[in-house]
């Protein structure tokens, strides 16, 4: 594929944003694949169309997942691409990395693959994009011996993902990054071979800022709270004011609950604690002043997902506070008994939130063992169709 | 048979030392400027941060050019963020403009802290999907070339998260984003009958349609007919038979929703909504979708109040004010008529003309 | 029935309330199937259920309604209500009535009746509680010439009623008295004559108030509202605060879009017209200094309902701005437009709301001829499943 | 035949002269003392209006001994309000007094105006209606008993609506009022076989449930079986069918919904939630019915701030502070498994503890 053979995509090497079209043609220069997927993507530019076909089974031995099977519409164009399966390759918590281990992933990725890859893909897995069939195998082989292992696809346990949490952030109310490594580690069975309805996501962020999305599309969404007050520092608070902060405007009057008052003649910030809601703003506005409580633990919630099928849906409440402190054996109960219940009475394709629509959240909690409490919902029914016992 | 079940890498082997020294410690940050984050810890010590952006699909060349900087300046150590961008982090005050520059050589912006639009969480479009409807690396590069001015400053009213699904079934969190693109197709699946004998289990592409569109053909009982009226081309029949494809030249192309988020600081997470129903694919730049999105960040930019997300500020001006200042015309398109749609009637006389 | 007899009831004697068991046995004294409505009262209380049976279809020449078909389940105990129907009469607009009116009422009710009533039932009507099958045609008709007629029940149009609006109210937009007048006398047919899959329910308010509770229980719910800005009498405004009204606490503060606020230093009420969305509270509170605009009209709501079977619905708006002069053309057009796709479309005992959510609002604006605008929702869909045409 | 769609009286003639003259004049108005209403014209009259509470079932005498008052004080003119209110309306200030003193006499309560607890709208109930699980008239005059310290006064935070059905058919506004009072059945309908044949039109019985807990009966096709389980006990079946009786001696009763509105002063309507699921039927008096209202009024009295509706004000504070408050528990059945009830679903981490 020679440049003039490219000219939509060239267009794209252009601007000031970095260009991923010069990465495969930085790859080209090394891989066949690579080369062939320029074309392509010129093709599809051309046709204004997908020229990638349904992927059929492929995999590697012992596993059911982590693997994505791709093949191309036009393979006598592209013969390289007839197979250009992508390898999901499970994240350490965090996404830090050594150069080491990244090189070494890269040395892999050069043998096996296209050289192409996403850093992350979007549920947080490395993306290794582009391989074959055949490469399947040694590729995971020597990735295991490096210490590296596939995350999810399929309907099984997706690959959990954590923010930065404590290595990083000081508004962090639990241990993201344990946690999420040490439910990826207790459940890579669910992970690797998929037997559920459908897929299951969790996702771990270490407050409600929510770094890594969890309430929007997460299955298993585990947030960070406290349930103490949080703490203030006047003399910092004065520090702002003093600065010319503009206390009232960006964090008074922005405050959901209007906990917040700016007592002027004592030049401090007045808290009506049963008030907050913890939603981190006034926090998040005045870090050096304000912290979060320290009696921490999480919010668990319930459901997340894109449309398909039945529209999205954001997380609900399911566990106003959960301690969590390892070996979070709570969690993990309350884990295996969600997919038990889901497991035995959902439908094929059916995440779990659609399936507590379908059978009632009564019905869940029932089988969950957890006790109804008005965190779970915005408001009580309006309408009057109650099944009494 | 090699290792299984191994798991990933244990995260505390990938930690730099001032983080592990400081994990949990933590005690505040502030942005020395836009993308350079410095954060304080209990016992003293600081690290900070260069945050790099990146278009997320790159060779593995990238990768290591990435690590040659982290060795140089960061003891080795490197960490991604949950939109995709690179962080350099060091104890070294004295590093950070080094970093900078190195970075800056390679091509890559410093930026997306603060309230910036950062990076664009999206998919994998043609450059790997079956299902996609529109390119996804490739209309992102040409929205962040437009938007690059907002990564590298902090000037815009609060955060803004662009994101970008190449299919409605919205891979990433899409769906409560500031602004969310989503590849759209609007014409219903031309059914290949050479592929529903061989590749097609008719009864799971007959209940995988939410609406009923798909029905056996009266006069073929190989073959699947679609009623055009009732399809909404979601691609749920494709997703689970390869005999009934939607790609299409003309009918695919892109909706913008706009006034998602998720993070649960003042509001609570909110959907985004339907702004632009339909543009049709331009590539290789999309220039009418690009300048749609300028617009609306602009519009934004003049009427939010400070730290109000665009969403915040649409519900305070009114969904009929955000049409009316954006000048986007408002079509039958707009009103929702799926399962919970009458929850957005407006049951109140309050409106703005 | 002896008093005696009646120990439960009596208990309702008592108490600052006023007593409708006294009413009854005032009306026992005159009339035997009052009595027996002491008795089945009692009945009633001690058995703790209803001792009333499903009525048969019953009712006066050429109408289709207007009268309920009621029978005792215990006819050997109460045998003056083995028939114990009620008819609805039709109130004049705004309920006034001159005393003659109401005594002739009364004088006949007295004849044909139990000389029990409710003044008024809940949809608006006097309701005549308990006839007989043979006594409804001589009572309509000296209800007739007395210049009364019945109302609606069944599958037809109801009753509308209407706020005090411009009689008596200085809030009053639109005059909802000769609305409500106008189009009862005009549709008198459709209310006469059952003939609609379900109910139709229309009422007028003279403004957001809503003192007909239109918007919660009216198919088309009409509403008074202006177009301009509202009009604000300094002078009076600046008379509230130094009479030490808190302006701000109950007026600016609660204002929905903070449209409004209070220069200290001018004593001038501020307001940002654009913003104000014509909620009425800031004139509520301040009835002397604040009025609604000159340029009025309403605004059409559709689909109020109980919650039978699908859910209650508030209505939806439907026409952001329609001026109301007489003869009131445009909503009649729309009115018949409305019920002519219902007609055609509704299934049995689905009200005209169910019937758009059942096939969609878009479906519906345009058999009637509505442009969508953005006045109509709260905000957009979310979920991208969108029929293009 | 006699005359036929004559309709209504004409307004017109019902009119005072005082309202005729200035009918669209009004200008402003003040609340004298609890029921006792002033507006005042543009073109300078003024008319009083004493608002008298009125227990809506009465007999023909008291009509007429109504009409007597406003013979005497009235030229001959009164009204009726929205909530069954009687309004005895005069130009004539020193009349206001004798119209007080007249009422009273005949055991009548003037009230019901500003920050009071007005009239109850209601229904049927035992005196008339074949569905109802309650009755209406009788525990209406329990509840105002107790409330009358609230119709007479304007003490409340802002006006207070409380409506009461007897069944869940809620004729009225019920189902958005501050506190609505629901006749609730508890047990599914007890299949009246006698009746199925003659009375009941079977396929309309069968398609009138929505949870399709009717079928045929297996064992006899001329009768039909619920299945408990998924009955909601609605009465819908009932409506179509005298073959399908609800009424249960000791599954009848009240639940209490709380929080609705109808005004779109400040906040749009709502519709009134669910605060007790289930109390049963205690005549003549309710008293734990009358005693959960006066607890939730007395709460609300306590919290509310100046002019909240006490929907705002649980929206303010949270459901979860209003089952505190209140000290009403919070069960299973507050959780809506509706149509819409995911919309109800707590999609944020605010939340009070
Ligand atoms: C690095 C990262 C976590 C990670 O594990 O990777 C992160 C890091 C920080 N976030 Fe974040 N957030 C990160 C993704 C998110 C996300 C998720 C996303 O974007 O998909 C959200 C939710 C966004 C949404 O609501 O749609 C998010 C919502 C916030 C907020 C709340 C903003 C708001 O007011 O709505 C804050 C608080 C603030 O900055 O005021 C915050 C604050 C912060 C702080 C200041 C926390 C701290 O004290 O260290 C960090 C630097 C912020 C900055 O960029 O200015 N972070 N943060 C993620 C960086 C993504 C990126 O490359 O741009
Ligand atoms: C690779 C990735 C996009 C990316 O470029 O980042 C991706 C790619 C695909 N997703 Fe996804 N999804 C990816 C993250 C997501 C996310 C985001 C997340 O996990 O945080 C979502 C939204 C959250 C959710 O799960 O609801 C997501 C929601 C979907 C859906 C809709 C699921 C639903 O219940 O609504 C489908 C459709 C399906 O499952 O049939 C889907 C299906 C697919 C398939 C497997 C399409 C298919 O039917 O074969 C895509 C394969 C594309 C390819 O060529 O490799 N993908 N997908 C992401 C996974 C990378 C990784 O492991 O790190
Ligand atoms: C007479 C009546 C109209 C009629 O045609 O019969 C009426 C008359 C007035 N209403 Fe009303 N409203 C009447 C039913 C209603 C209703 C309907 C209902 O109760 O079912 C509502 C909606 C209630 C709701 O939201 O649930 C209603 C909501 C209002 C409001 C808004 C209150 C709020 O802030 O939410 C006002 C304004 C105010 O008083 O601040 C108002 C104000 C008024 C004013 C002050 C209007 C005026 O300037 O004359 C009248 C005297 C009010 C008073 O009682 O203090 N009126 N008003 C109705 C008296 C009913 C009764 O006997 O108690
Ligand atoms: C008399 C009255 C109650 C009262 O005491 O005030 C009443 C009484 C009945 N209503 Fe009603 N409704 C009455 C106003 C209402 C209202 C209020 C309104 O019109 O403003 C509603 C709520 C608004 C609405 O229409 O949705 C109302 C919603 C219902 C429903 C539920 C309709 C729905 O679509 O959800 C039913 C059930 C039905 O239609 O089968 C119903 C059915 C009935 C029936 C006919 C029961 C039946 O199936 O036979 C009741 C006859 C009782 C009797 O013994 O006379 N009634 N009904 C009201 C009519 C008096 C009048 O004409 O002035
Ligand atoms: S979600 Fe909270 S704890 Fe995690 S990185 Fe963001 S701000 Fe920090
Ligand atoms: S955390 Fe949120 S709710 Fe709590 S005081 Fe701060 S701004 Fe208010
Ligand atoms: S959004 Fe759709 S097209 Fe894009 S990667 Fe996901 S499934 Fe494929
Ligand atoms: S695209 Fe969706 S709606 Fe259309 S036929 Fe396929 S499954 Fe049905
Ligand atoms: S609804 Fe408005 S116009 Fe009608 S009586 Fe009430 S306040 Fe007056
Ligand atoms: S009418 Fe309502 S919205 Fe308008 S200024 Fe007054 S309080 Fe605000
Ligand atoms: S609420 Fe029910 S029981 Fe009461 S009158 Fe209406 S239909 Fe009859
Ligand atoms: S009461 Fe309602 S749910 Fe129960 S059987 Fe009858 S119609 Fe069905």
């Amino acid at each position: 594929m020679a440049d003039q053979d490219t000219p939509l995509i060239n267009e794209l090497e252009k601007g000031p944003w970095p260009s991923y079209v010069k990465e495969i043609k930085r790859a080209a220069k090394k891989n066949a694949a690579a080369k062939d997927l320029l074309g392509v993507q010129e093709q599809s530019f051309k046709d204004r169309i997908t020229h990638w076909k349904h992927g059929g089974i492929v995999g590697v031995t012992g596993y059911g997942g982590g693997v994505i099977g791709r093949y191309v519409d036009m393979p006598e164009e592209f013969p390289n691409l007839e197979m250009f399966h992508t390898m999901r390759v499970n994240h350490p918590s965090g996404w830090f990395y050594t150069t080491e281990a990244l090189r070494k992933v890269c040395d892999i990725w050069e043998k096996y693959g296209s050289g192409m890859t996403n850093f992350h893909g979007s549920t947080g897995d490395i993306i290794l994009l582009g391989t074959s069939t055949q490469n399947l195998q040694p590729c995971f082989d020597e990735l295991a011996e490096n210490g590296f292992d596939l995350g999810g696809s399929g309907s099984a346990l997706r690959t959990p993902s954590a923010c930065v949490g404590p290595a990083r952030c000081e508004y962090a109310c639990i241990d993201t990054l344990d946690i999420c490594n040490n439910l990826t580690h207790e459940f890579q069975d669910e992970m690797h071979r998929p037997r559920w309805p459908y897929k299951f996501k969790i996702k771990v962020s270490g407050c409600c800022n929510d770094g890594v999305a969890a309430i929007a599309r997460a299955d298993l969404s585990i947030i960070g709270t406290w349930k103490d007050t949080l703490r203030i520092d006047q003399e910092e608070v004065r520090n702002y004011v003093k600065n010319g902060f503009d206390i009232k405007g960006i964090v008074i009057d922005k405050c959901p609950t209007k906990a917040l008052d700016w007592d002027e003649k004592k030049k401090e910030l007045v808290l009506r604690a049963e008030d907050c809601v913890r939603c981190m703003h006034c926090i998040n506005k005045m870090p050096k002043a304000l912290r979060p409580g320290l009696d921490r633990g999480a919010t668990l919630l319930i459901g997340a997902k894109a449309p398909i099928v039945k529209g999205a849906y954001l997380s609900w409440v399911l566990v106003p506070f959960m301690k969590m402190e390892p070996p979070y054996d709570e969690v993990k109960t309350l884990l295996r008994n969600i997919w038990e219940w889901w497991d035995e009475n959902g439908r094929t394709r059916e995440r779990v939130a659609e399936l507590i629509e379908r059978l009632g959240l009564k019905a869940f909690l029932k089988a969950v063992g957890i006790k109804p409490v008005p965190q779970m919902v915005y408001k009580p029914r309006a309408n009057p169709y109650v099944f009494f016992e | 048979m090699g290792k299984t079940d191994l798991g990933p890498p244990d995260y505390r082997t990938m930690l730099p030392k001032v983080i592990e020294k400081n994990y949990g410690k933590w005690k505040y940050h502030e942005i020395l400027k836009p993308g350079v984050l410095k954060h304080v810890s209990e016992t003293g010590d600081e690290v900070f941060t260069v945050r790099v952006g990146s278009p997320r699909l790159v060779s593995i060349d990238y990768i290591r050019d990435i690590c040659d900087v982290a060795d140089k300046y960061c003891d080795g150590h490197l960490r991604f963020t949950s939109r995709y961008n690179i962080e350099l982090m060091t104890p070294k005050k004295e590093n950070v403009e080094p970093i900078i520059a190195a970075v800056q050589k390679l091509g890559l912006p410093v930026g997306g802290t603060g309230n910036a639009i950062s990076n664009v969480v999206h998919t994998q479009g043609w450059v790997h999907c079956h299902s996609a409807a529109t390119d996804s690396s490739g209309l992102v590069k040409a929205i962040m070339d437009e938007l690059y001015p907002y990564f590298i400053s902090m000037k815009l009213p609060a955060r803004l998260r662009v994101a970008l699904a190449c299919c409605i079934n919205m891979c990433g969190a899409v769906h409560c984003s500031d602004i969310a693109i989503v590849g759209v197709h609007t014409k219903p699946p031309k059914v290949d009958n050479s592929k529903v004998t061989a590749l097609c289990e008719i009864p799971t592409t007959l209940s995988s349609c939410p609406t009923g569109a798909i029905r056996k053909d009266p006069s073929n009982p190989k073959s699947l007919v679609v009623n055009d009226e009732k399809c909404m081309y979601c691609g749920n029949c494709y997703t689970v038979c390869p005999a009934m494809p939607l790609a299409d030249s003309v009918g695919d192309g892109v909706a913008i929703y706009v006034g998602g988020k998720v993070s649960n600081a003042r509001t609570a997470p909110m959907f985004s909504r339907l702004a632009i129903p339909y543009i049709p694919n331009n590539p290789p730049r999309w220039p009418e979708v690009v300048s749609a999105i300028k617009n609306i960040v602009e519009v934004y930019a003049k009427h939010a109040h400070p730290e109000e997300r665009m969403g915040e500020w649409i519900e305070r001006v009114g969904w009929e004010s955000f049409f009316k200042l954006t000048g986007i015309p408002f079509t039958e398109y707009h009103i929702d008529d799926f399962t919970h749609a009458i929850d957005t009637y407006r049951t109140t006389t309050q409106f703005r003309w």
